[in-house]
């Protein structure tokens, strides 16, 4: 079998994918989440069901926009859902949603809320928005981080915006939204040392253990001869491919700001966008 | 019943120190045109009520008009982070009350249902329940040992909401996301709708089940085509990059930002419209 | 994915001592295809759980297949009392908790939102706090005084579902009211649906809010045509008079009471069509 | 002017009609209900919001039926509301529905549950269905009465199915639900006499107050020389015959089982019942 060529967002993405099955709702908040449940249900879990946006559009087969998210969805004749639907389904536990905190530490608590005091931060970020919800009923809680440093994976968060292991969980919650997975640049981890303590699961390609430490702001588990991330598949590249033909997923991963206005102009010319209240309204 | 209204009208019936649940999300159906007109009539000590607030609270907050923010996020989403969201909290230019989304729907949802509380274990765990004094902690009355969250009702003396199709009477469309609007409608001691279109209540029934906000509910309605602009309305536009852009910019600096708000006070919902280039200008580039 | 399966095999799937929750509302889209299959095996020490009940409620305790009824209503509507209900609460034959509708709605809305329970004032001052054992009284946690009726979570292990429309999948649309149906079916462990049609995945969703029931939450779906009747499914059919008069008369008499329920257990659904005169004549009297 | 002609039935309606007004849901459970709702609709309440079931169809202008309330509000496009919603707007207070009890006591509680104890009773009737929810938020509290006997207004109702005044009523609820009008086929009352009694307000034409307390189970209140019951007008009774020309509200007055099944058969010719989606699946 040849090698495949992939880029390192490329192998994040599938690394995310393959944390998905069952039948639940994924939600649709960023590139990277929502083309790992593209790839998912496109290769090994085709009973996803994919929302177009955070919280609406069930049953289209949406890929990453910039400002299109409810288009697709209309246009796709997908079912438009509400907020209290997707509540329900994740307290119902019937809901998956890949998470991209600002922190995250070493019992899995997560933070997008501030850095520094709550009261006056350092620096203020955006809110809890819907993650005490997830972590405290979803049995699976996966995580993502594109830069895996001492400042995004930490011993203790600024600010618990989700419930990872302490003696808060053991008390109030047990396994229900328990943190299980964390993908990031370097490699795939759970929860699973000592004390519910950040361990590997596998290296991804290239990368070494002390890799991974030095660039840890705690401790990490680390198991001997750890496996490596298996590589994206040729079908799971093209399915990533062709649901991301503007590249989203490298804007998210770089923040371009040139290359996000070039995809927002782009963007809708790349969809069937034709929806009746519109041609009958205008 | 005629409730149709002026969005000057509307604005004008808000005293200073009011509490406001606004609808949309981010950067989507946010009711930007009211908010403009909350600062075109210099209105002071708001306290804002958001789920995922963006926009409205950032113009806002960079007005000076708001005292408190009651929110579970408030962002701009993919282009980063709110500039005066950002540096009011971290100079304490107001006071905020940081929820989660399924307790600002539930908050909403005990005033709807005329109790003063819901129950909840979203929370439990985290640090919101630290920082937020809102909240009590109470236990499963039926012995379990659950602990829960008992979250307040919310009792926002207005809401307002901007929809794709609404009539004179206040039944109101919504073609997309319907995001906290038919909660907040319910919830609000008065509620305002905005629309991108007047339609005859014949044609606003034959949205069916997208007719999620009924009269009975609504206080008033006004026209207001790309009322929700620089945010989108789907179907009918996107959000606008480049006014987003042109507000990041005004935003970094104080004196770019104080011309910004001069402006803002200048137009009225029609010039707006016109700055931005008329219909066919916003068609052109936001039209999907 | 395909959950499609038989009327047969769904009720199989259900033992002894189950409780189950049926959807529809009283003479409307009332799951009786799933009543007579429960009849037809011979299920025994059912719990029922309704908040309008009706012929579903009467068929199953005139069977003796129910242990207990939870219910706001049990009611033939217009054409009055239910035989059998009214018979067993006289006789002491099964065990009751009357509830009220929208205190059904919270038990079955407190398990979906995974908490033990949902407050209300709904119930104060009336008689069922005295009867009903299942409710607490709390005090507001908030300390205003009031004091609350606090609703338990009802669980129950099935809902059964009447519906115009579904997919093989059990994406599920209804066209009129929807009564309970999309609560029961969230809350359920185990949620059945039975469809007067299935249509084509792409083609459900064409309904937009009107499948209001999302696969997610949906185990089995069978094709049943007439699968409400006698009660009625708006759009397609309304209810039979003529079927209502002949079970209210077979009712009235322990003989032909038996006599019924023998054909009730002979008829296979597609029998039970037959039996009232194949599509063409269920059609003629009750199409619209 | 002259006299109009007018039934008992009628009168009662349109007596009905008159405690209605303002932007309500109005739901609709009985013909009587139902046909006073349109009444006030026509007249003097044209903000009324009625209802062609007990739960849905907002926006339409249905009349009574027996088996059509849900293809009459599909047929007229009228829009689907939910029982939540329903349930939301009596909690808000912007709903008002006329129920027809089978006991009603001098202090408003009512009775649809049980003749007798409840624990084993002499009639099982159908059970408190949404009356505790109204007898506890709504502001303007309906009932009427088609036969005003000792059987049917009491001095105390065998199970209270709805709150009326009393110590329960002053300790937790206050106004909040507390009965406001009774039209029987003898007259119109409240509960404002001493110690929230019954109160007779107007007599219907032709009967007198000695009629009234003998048909009572109970003291009523009566005032000296009380107002007689205007009669329906010429509008109100237009309207009242327009929206029922079966006569429904017959067949509740007298229950004949004949007229029933008659109607049941009849009803279907008069309605334009032409659902799109019944044309596109059959």
């Amino acid at each position: 079998m040849n090698a495949v060529d992939y880029t390192p967002d490329e192998l994040i993405i599938v690394a995310m994918a393959r944390e998905l099955g069952g039948e639940y709702l994924v939600s649709a908040v960023t590139p990277f989440g929502q083309l790992a449940a593209v790839v998912a249900k496109h290769t090994h879990a085709p009973d996803l069901e994919l929302l177009a946006t955070p919280e609406s559009g069930a049953g289209s087969d949406p890929w990453p926009s910039i400002s299109l998210g409810q288009f697709q969805g209309l246009s796709q004749g997908a079912v438009p859902i509400t907020m209290e639907d997707v509540f329900d389904a994740i307290f119902r536990d019937r809901f998956r949603i890949w998470i991209n905190p600002a922190q995250i530490d070493r019992h899995g608590n997560v933070n997008i809320t501030a850095i520094g005091p709550w009261e006056r931060p350092k620096v203020a970020l955006v809110g809890s928005r819907g993650i005490p919800e997830d972590s405290s009923h979803l049995s699976q809680m996966l995580f993502y981080i594109l830069q895996h440093s001492p400042r995004t994976v930490v011993e203790r968060v600024d600010f618990r915006s989700g419930a990872g292991w302490g003696p808060d969980r053991e008390r109030h919650l047990g396994l229900a939204g328990a943190p299980t997975r964390l993908v990031t640049n370097l490699g795939v981890f759970d929860f699973d040392g000592p004390d519910h303590s950040l361990r590997l699961r596998s290296l991804h390609p290239g990368v070494t253990t002390a890799a991974v430490q030095e660039a840890s702001g705690c401790p990490v588990v680390i198991p001997p001869d750890p496996p490596i991330t298996p590589p994206p598949t040729p079908a799971e590249l093209a399915v990533l491919r062709a649901h991301d033909p503007l590249e989203l997923r490298r804007w998210e991963w770089a923040s371009e700001v040139d290359g996000l206005r070039r995809r927002w102009q782009e963007e809708r010319a790349h969809l069937p966008l034709d929806h009746p209240e519109v041609r009958r309204w205008r | 019943m005629d409730k149709v209204l002026t969005v000057e009208a509307m604005v004008a019936k808000v005293p200073d120190g009011a509490s406001i649940v606004f609808g949309g999300s981010s950067l989507s159906r946010k009711p930007m045109a009211v908010a403009r007109e909350l600062v075109r009539q210099g209105r002071r000590d708001l306290t804002l009520i958001v789920n995922i607030g963006g926009p409205e609270v950032d113009l806002l907050l960079g007005a000076g008009a708001v005292k408190k923010v009651v929110y579970a996020f408030v962002g701009f989403e993919i282009l980063g982070l709110a500039p005066h969201f950002r540096q009011a909290r971290q100079r304490g230019l107001a006071q905020f009350e940081e929820w989660t989304e399924y307790t600002v729907i539930a908050g909403l949802d005990a005033t709807i249902k005329a109790v003063p509380f819901l129950p909840t274990r979203a929370g439990l765990g985290t640090d919101v329940l630290a920082v937020n004094p809102a909240f009590r902690r109470i236990a499963d009355p039926f012995g379990s040992g659950q602990e829960l969250v008992a979250v307040p009702a919310l009792n926002p003396d207005f809401a307002f909401i901007h929809v794709n199709y609404a009539d004179c009477a206040g039944n109101a469309a919504i073609l997309g996301d319907t995001h906290i609007d038919p909660l907040a409608a319910k919830a609000a001691r008065t509620t305002f709708v905005t629309c991108e279109k007047l339609v005859p209540p014949e044609v606003l029934r034959r949205f069916g089940r997208d007719a999620s906000i009924l009269r009975i509910w609504v206080d008033g309605v006004a026209e207001v085509p790309w009322g929700a602009h620089p945010t989108g309305c789907a179907p009918q536009y996107r959000f606008d990059l480049d006014a987003f852009t042109q507000y990041l910019e005004a935003a970094a600096e104080p004196e770019r930002w104080a011309a910004y708000l001069d402006r803002v006070r200048q137009l009225s919902p029609e010039e707006y419209v016109d700055h931005w280039g008329g219909t066919a200008g916003l068609q052109a580039r936001l039209r999907v």
